[in-house]
């Protein structure tokens, strides 16, 4: 008896049309497609994409120069250079991230004690030569300042769990 | 500075102690300056240091280890309130707050009129009477109820009155 | 011996040892942080408790005292319960600084708290804030860090000499500071900076530079003071960051003075020659290293073929190197001149070729001298690390006496102190040696035997003759002194009667080491003072600031501007040498180099560069090692430092450490008779006013005085003519005023300063340093005069 | 008469079926492989000695990118293998959300293989499905980690942070309307444990679907029946582990045999196949998913239920939370500490190893007691795996060799390390 099935089966190509059934079914459900980059898929407020340097609502730099996030990367990405301010305040004279040797693991973030260098969800950057994914304390403080009020909202929805 | 005859003073403590460990008048040198000049002045401080051969920062870290030395002018009445815990718990606190309000003043302040000067003390070695007080750093003043605090004022101005007289 | 068992180990311990002791003869770490090897016991801040058996409560393992068959716990539940306790305490108040602490990463605090610790806090109140205080150019102040351990009290007070910090007030008041307003001036104040086991004392010119894990850690050799302290060097991207000392029990324990700390600052200076320079047309001009020494070849070899090369004149620097000071004489002999040296600031050559002067013993013998004298040194600001064991061995009763021309506070309780004119030290020495001559029952010359003596000149005798292990050292005042001869027979004849061992101060990092390397004038050459009386047509200068470093600057000057060609080797664009030089030829400062110091106890010290050269700069060997291959002179080809050096030491492996057996302080054989082998002149010297000159801590070589932040120190104050009230009225001048100081042909404009510690009729007046270069001589008669 | 000889050809490292980097050297006779000799190393970045110059913290990014398409789960073993030398207790929850994570990326994991191999052997569409659904669990990790693959999330002592309490959702846009949006933003309108528990939900009829496609297809069982076959006793001597031993017939699987974390706590089946052919494997790897998605459903409700710390509250091994970390000294200085010199381990060896989805990776650490590694020895599957290449490829066609690979599931991370 199963062997007559089989047969049949197998005569009429009955798998076959079980798969197309299948692709044809998709045929008429609703696309998943996302038109980017018009359109994005929902992106997490955990996302680690570009970073930033932020500045305190008054303008001042956040960043002190300590150097955890220079010492934790495990890329070797952060250099910092670092110096006494006129006000007495420590702080950097360079910081700088080059995002060819970034693995965005986020380790830098999790070890700022002011929340200075955050990554944000940007992931849409390019560089045509090498050296435009090089990014200054300029270019960083830039990115933080044109996206502060995203980066303030995302981290203040993740602050319960860190 | 000093008086050459706060010096024979000095010179009589230094003879209490070895030729080579003259720094151990210090407190008592200290003492005979304040006495003199009412507070102990920076350069004070140095002369005696000096007088004694020690560093002046030693003498320095005397001189402010000790609340009965002053390093800061002071009113006519220095009261030195305990509030140390047995004071504390006995009403000191409670004097000294009365004290305050009575003069107007917190602790390290002199009155306007500069006639008292009201500091926060340390275990005057008589916590049977708490609370106790300490007047100059001479007069000890024993149950410092607020009516034997105000019997105190009234004892002090008029006496003042009666020196001005 | 006593019995003790720590964590179950067993051992023995010597008598008064304590808990500590014992654990660290074990290798148990206790934790501590008041506790310091080489200061005295506070037990202040009671990380190190231990639990002991039968005590009822746990003990501080540094101020317990072991006795026999004690057994201690360290790790026990009680021991770490205290230990947990003690850390929470003093982390109530400390403020949340790490991230912005330079002490952050090399905290003790830190380590401790994350081994010993608990891993939260429950302290929820106020902590409390402590002002910070101004303690001068060096060191900075966070004084709410502070645990109140009191390490950088007591080492002012028992190391540097002056308790110049103290703990005021008391309580939760108590904070650590200086007398109110002072700053801390000690000549070893760096080292509360490494004593400081929390960020409270951090290093000014370092501050917020660095983190200690992005430096790397090499060791070099100060190039400083004859006491050649090894340093560790620590370095970021090929720039110098900082100076630590390297401990070294035999040289300088685990301390360094300022010069050897913070001279470092000098290597970054903008001040940094970093590529060769001719004049030409009186305009400087960058080059190439190839045409600057084709330059430099083309015109000593004229110069020899024209002048003879006797016209040609090295002057090197004692702080160069023993490779750099070889090739130096080498090339010199090779061109045929015998006209080297390296002492600079010497006015009396007349031992030359008698012997090398050293320190005669182990520096590390110093500590258990009892009975020492000093003659003619500046000795704390000269060799502060050396004075620094003099101190400790008077605390433990040895007796030093002085014998000098200004009577600066030495911090050392001095047995006897002699304080006379520069012209009157033979003379005061003779009468110490006549005086001993006589206890000793020995005779002596006549002319000694005639002096009067005086009650300090019998005092200082006496204290020599009644100890058993005696020195006799003679400071850089005594070897620049005019009569340094006289002095030195003088004070080796003392040592002959006293059985006291006799040395020299070394007075810079090679001093010793230009002596073995034969930097110094043949039986046919010049001396540094002839170099310079009698102008050269060619001088070859490394290293040198000729016009501040020579004992006699406006001589120098003028036969430096007359020479045809003066050839600068020198990491710096030396402001004098713009002017008088015609090639500059930056070379490696000795961060840059490899290399060895002699130093004054005759140690071999080499060493590697810890960073690159900076620039187009060349260690100072290899550039002479090329000028000789230019000249064709033979025996120029060595490959490497090592090379060099073994021509000088041997090739023997290892490096012979010591060198000693071929040093031998000039004299040796000093007799009886003084008066053979040196004609003494005890007459007094000139009547009317004679300077002493003191070269400043921070003027003494070319690389300190770049050194900024040691420019800011008050001992780089600059120069006054000190005098004392005799003088002062005598001149008819008073304290403040500005005066116009006359010498030979120069003169100088200074202000007056009273100096009670100054001999009548003596000018103190700093060496070394651009206001005073032009006085004719670092000794000698002087006038004053009011402006 | 000429001389005949085999023809060797060269297949990859660009061959898209390569898996990446793989260079294989095969010899021919004619159509059929005499020999298979896979050359390895074009992707070695020497992540075992790099670990030995990083802090343990470190070297956990690392560790992602070894078989970069199984992330998360390479992380355990390392943190695994730290916990054991330092003696301590992760907290439960962490356990759970570790073993949630490790059955999502082994889902991630075999939605790959099945897909690519499907889309090797030469069925298109395969891919496109598998995909859709690693865009759910992409999704997840992101949400979770911040990052969609190299999550860096487990920590040694727990993970880095609680699972995210919502999802990000989708937006009206131009191409998309209210009512689109809203249908899309149904599983997303609770919390990630809500969107977990909807895909684990829908899950079974995507495998449904998969199985539609593949199972009967008489062209993949062409393809794969009877080719690649392993004996059970053969397996077992070249050290195969995971869905190659399992589809050989060994019942082994380290959940089972030596339960880590909390999977003896969990119901699950461990699939075995009968003949050893890539069809077996295929179709164990099929129900690994089944089963997986079984463990998740457990796992996401055990979560719900079971609030807590996910990490040990012990700041000698794991940082604290920021907002203590700001206020209070003892936390700041540990959290100094740990991010610049890291934790010390204690001196000691051991090795950690896991289920991986490719079969047991394994981490042996050596400590020194310093705050790095004295030595990190990684324990591939993949590595292993492909040294059977000659031996399961020899006899078969050319083509077959493509199945082989696929059936191998070698990602070259993983195997060049």
């Amino acid at each position: 008896m199963g062997a007559l099935t089989a047969f049949f089966k197998s005569l009429f190509l009955k798998e076959l049309f079980q798969g197309l059934a299948v692709t044809g079914r998709h045929l008429f459900v609703r696309k998943i497609t996302v038109q980017f980059p018009e359109e994005k898929t929902p992106q997490s407020n955990r996302f680690r994409g570009l970073h930033a340097l932020r500045r305190y609502p008054n303008g001042e730099e956040r960043c002190i120069a300590c150097k955890l996030c220079e010492a934790v990367c495990p890329a070797m990405a952060i250099t910092i250079e670092s110096a006494e301010r006129e006000d007495a305040t420590r702080r950097t004279t360079r910081y700088d991230i080059d995002l060819i040797k970034c693995i965005y693991c986020g380790f830098c973030e999790e070890a700022c004690p002011v929340d200075a260098i955050v990554m944000t969800r940007i992931f849409e950057y390019h560089g045509e030569k090498p050296g435009d994914l090089y990014y200054t304390k300029q270019m960083l403080l830039a990115v933080g300042d044109k996206n502060e009020v995203q980066i303030a909202k995302d981290r203040a929805q993740d602050a319960p769990y860190r | 500075m000093l008086s050459d005859d706060a010096f024979k003073k000095i010179d009589r403590e230094i003879a209490k102690y070895p030729a080579d460990q003259k720094q151990s008048a210090v407190m008592a040198a200290l003492a005979i300056a304040q006495d003199e000049n009412g507070y102990l002045a920076q350069e004070t401080i140095a002369a005696v240091a000096d007088y004694l051969g020690m560093a002046p920062m030693a003498a320095f870290e005397v001189a402010s280890f000790y609340n009965m030395y002053d390093l800061a002018p002071l009113g006519r009445y220095k009261l030195t309130v305990c509030t140390n815990l047995p004071c504390a718990l006995s009403g000191g606190v409670d004097a000294a707050e009365y004290l305050k309000q009575k003069l107007g003043i917190a602790f390290n302040e002199t009155t306007p009129d500069g006639l008292f000067t009201l500091k926060q003390g340390e275990c005057l070695g008589a916590c049977g009477d708490a609370p106790v007080l300490l007047m100059n750093n001479k007069r000890m003043c024993s149950f410092m109820t607020t009516e034997a605090i105000d019997q105190l004022l009234t004892e002090l101005r008029a006496d003042l009155r009666g020196q001005a007289t | 011996m006593l019995d003790i068992e720590i964590d179950g180990k067993a051992l023995q311990v010597v008598e008064g040892s304590t808990i500590i002791d014992a654990a660290h003869q074990l290798g148990t770490y206790i934790p501590h942080f008041c506790y310091h090897k080489k200061l005295s016991i506070a037990a202040n801040c009671r990380m190190c408790l231990v639990q002991v058996e039968k005590a009822p409560k746990p003990m501080p393992a540094c101020a317990t005292p072991v006795t026999n068959g004690m057994k201690v716990q360290t790790h026990s539940e009680q021991a770490v319960k205290a230990q947990k306790g003690v850390m929470e305490f003093l982390l109530i108040n400390h403020p949340l600084d790490c991230p912005i602490c330079d002490q952050g990463g090399e905290c003790l605090l830190q380590d401790l708290a994350v081994g010993y610790g608990a891993s939260a806090s429950r302290y929820q109140e106020e902590k409390r804030v402590v002002m910070n205080k101004n303690l001068g150019p060096l060191v900075a102040t966070d004084m709410t860090r502070c645990i109140n351990c009191t390490r950088c009290v007591r080492f002012t007070q028992e190391i540097a000499g002056l308790m110049e910090l103290g703990q005021a007030y008391r309580g939760e008041h108590a904070e650590i500071m200086s007398f109110i307003g002072q700053t801390v001036d000690s000549e070893l104040s760096g080292n509360i900076i490494d004593l400081c086991p929390v960020g409270a004392l951090t290093s000014k010119p370092f501050r917020f530079s660095a983190r200690t894990w992005e430096l790397a850690r090499r060791k070099s050799v100060s190039p400083h003071d004859g006491l050649g302290s090894p340093l560790i060097v620590q370095t970021k991207h090929d720039k110098v960051m900082r100076v630590l000392p390297l401990e070294n029990e035999e040289i300088n324990e685990c301390w360094l003075s300022d010069k050897d700390r913070f001279s470092y600052e000098a290597l970054n200076s903008p001040e940094r020659l970093t590529r060769p320079m001719l004049k030409h047309g009186g305009q400087w001009i960058e080059v190439e290293w190839q045409q600057a020494l084709d330059y430099v070849a083309h015109a000593f070899k004229d110069i020899a073929k024209n002048h003879g090369a006797a016209a040609l004149g090295a002057l090197l620097s004692p702080h160069a190197t023993l490779e750099e000071l070889h090739l130096g004489q080498k090339l010199m002999r090779g061109l045929g001149s015998g006209n080297v040296d390296f002492r600079l600031r010497q006015s009396d050559f007349s031992q030359d070729g008698q012997g090398t002067p050293w320190l005669g013993m182990k520096i590390a013998e110093i500590g258990s001298l009892d009975r020492v004298l000093v003659v003619g040194s500046f000795l704390r600001k000269d060799h502060p690390l050396i004075a620094q064991r003099l101190r400790q061995a008077v605390k433990r009763g040895a007796q030093v006496s002085l014998v000098h021309s200004a009577d600066d506070d030495q911090l050392l309780k001095a047995h006897a102190k002699a304080i006379v004119l520069p012209s009157q030290l033979p003379q005061l020495l003779a009468q110490v040696v006549k005086c001993a001559a006589e206890l000793k029952g020995v005779s002596v010359d006549a002319a000694i035997t005639a002096l009067a003596v005086s009650e300090k000149a019998k005092a200082i005798a006496e204290s020599l003759l009644s100890g058993t292990r005696a020195a006799i050292f003679l400071g850089n005042f005594a070897q620049q002194h005019e009569q340094a001869a006289t002095l030195q027979a003088l004070a080796q004849l003392l040592a002959k009667i006293t059985g006291a061992n006799f040395g020299f101060l070394g007075e810079a990092a090679n001093s010793v080491g230009g002596y073995v390397a034969n930097a110094l004038p043949g039986a046919d050459g010049l001396n540094a003072g002839q170099m310079l009386a009698e102008p050269r047509h060619g001088y070859l200068i490394l290293n040198a600031e000729v016009e501040l470093d020579s004992a006699r600057p406006l001589q120098a000057l003028a036969a430096l501007k007359q020479a045809a060609t003066v050839v600068l080797l020198s990491p710096f664009k030396l402001p004098g040498a713009l002017d008088y030089a015609d090639v500059l030829l930056p070379v490696s400062p000795f961060s840059e180099t490899s290399g060895s110091f002699i130093n004054t106890e005759g140690r071999v010290q080499s060493f590697n560069a810890v960073v690159r050269p900076l620039g187009e700069t060349r260690p100072a060997w290899k550039v002479l090692r090329v000028l000789g291959n230019l000249l064709n002179l033979p025996g120029f080809d060595q490959d490497s430092s090592e090379q060099v050096r073994a021509e000088v030491l041997g090739a023997a492996t290892p490096t012979p450490e010591f060198v000693t057996d071929r040093l031998a302080n000039p004299l040796s054989d000093v007799a009886n008779n003084v008066a053979n082998n040196v004609a003494i002149k005890l007459d007094a010297g000139p009547n009317g006013l004679e300077r002493v000159a003191d070269v400043a801590i921070y003027s003494a070589d070319v690389l300190v005085r770049r050194a900024p932040s040691l420019q800011k120190t008050r001992d780089a104050a600059s120069p006054a003519a000190r005098m004392n009230a005799v003088t002062l009225q005598q001149c008819g001048v008073s304290a403040g005023q500005e005066l116009r100081v006359r010498q030979g042909e120069g003169q100088a404009q200074l202000f007056a300063v009273l100096d009670a510690g100054l001999p009548d009729g003596a000018v103190r007046i700093a060496a070394a340093h651009p206001k005073v270069a032009g006085l004719a001589a670092m000794h000698g008669a002087i006038t004053v005069e009011a402006l | 008469m000429a001389e005949i000889q085999n023809y060797t050809l060269n297949f990859g490292p660009q061959h898209p079926a390569a898996h990446g980097v793989l260079r294989l050297v095969l010899e021919l006779d004619g159509e059929m492989v005499v020999r298979a000799d896979p050359h390895i190393g074009l992707l070695h970045r020497a992540t075992e000695k790099l670990a030995e110059q990083k802090t343990w913290l470190q070297s956990v990014p690392y560790l992602d990118r070894l078989d970069y398409t199984s992330m998360l789960i390479n992380e355990h073993p390392y943190v695994m293998a730290i916990e054991r030398l330092l003696g301590i207790e992760v907290p439960l929850r962490a356990q759970y959300i570790r073993v949630l994570f490790d059955e999502i990326t082994r889902i991630h994991n075999h939605l790959l293989s099945i897909g690519t191999q499907a889309l090797d052997v030469g069925a298109m569409t395969m891919v496109l499905y598998t995909f859709r659904e690693r865009e759910d669990i992409v999704d997840m990790m992101e949400a979770t980690t911040g990052a969609r693959m190299h999550g860096a999330y487990y920590r040694p002592g727990g993970v880095y942070r609680d699972l995210p309490g919502q999802m990000p959702r989708y937006e009206v846009n131009k191409f998309k309307n209210a009512k689109t949006v809203k249908a899309l933003n149904e599983a997303r309108s609770g919390s990630l444990l809500d969107f977990i528990e909807d895909f684990s939900n829908r899950f079974p009829g995507y495998c449904d679907d998969y199985e539609t496609l593949l199972t009967d297809n008489r062209i993949w069982k062409q393809r794969l029946v009877d080719i690649g076959i392993v004996s059970k006793e053969r397996a077992l001597q070249r050290g195969f582990t995971g869905p190659m031993l399992r589809g050989s017939g060994v019942e082994w699987d380290l959940r089972k045999k030596q339960p880590y974390e909390v999977y003896d706590r969990l119901d699950f089946d461990i699939p075995v196949g009968v003949n050893g052919d890539c069809y077996d494997r295929y179709l164990v790897r099929m129900e690994e998913m089944r089963q997986a998605n079984r463990i998740i459903k457990q796992c996401v409700a055990w979560l719900r239920d079971n609030p807590g710390p996910v990490i040990v509250d012990n700041h000698k091994v794991a940082p604290p939370s920021r907002e203590k970390m700001k206020g209070n000294m003892e936390e700041l200085i540990h959290h100094f500490k740990l991010f610049t010199e890291g934790i010390h381990v204690p001196s000691g060896e051991v090795y950690a190893g896991i289920e991986h989805a490719k079969g047991e990776f394994g981490v042996y650490l050596i400590s020194d007691g310093a705050n790095k590694p004295y030595r990190m020895k990684l324990r591939s599957a993949a590595f292993t795996h492909l040294s059977a290449m000659d031996e399961m490829s020899k006899g078969h066609m050319i083509a077959d060799a493509v199945t082989i690979i696929g059936t191998m599931d070698i990602v070259f991370g993983d195997v060049d390390r």
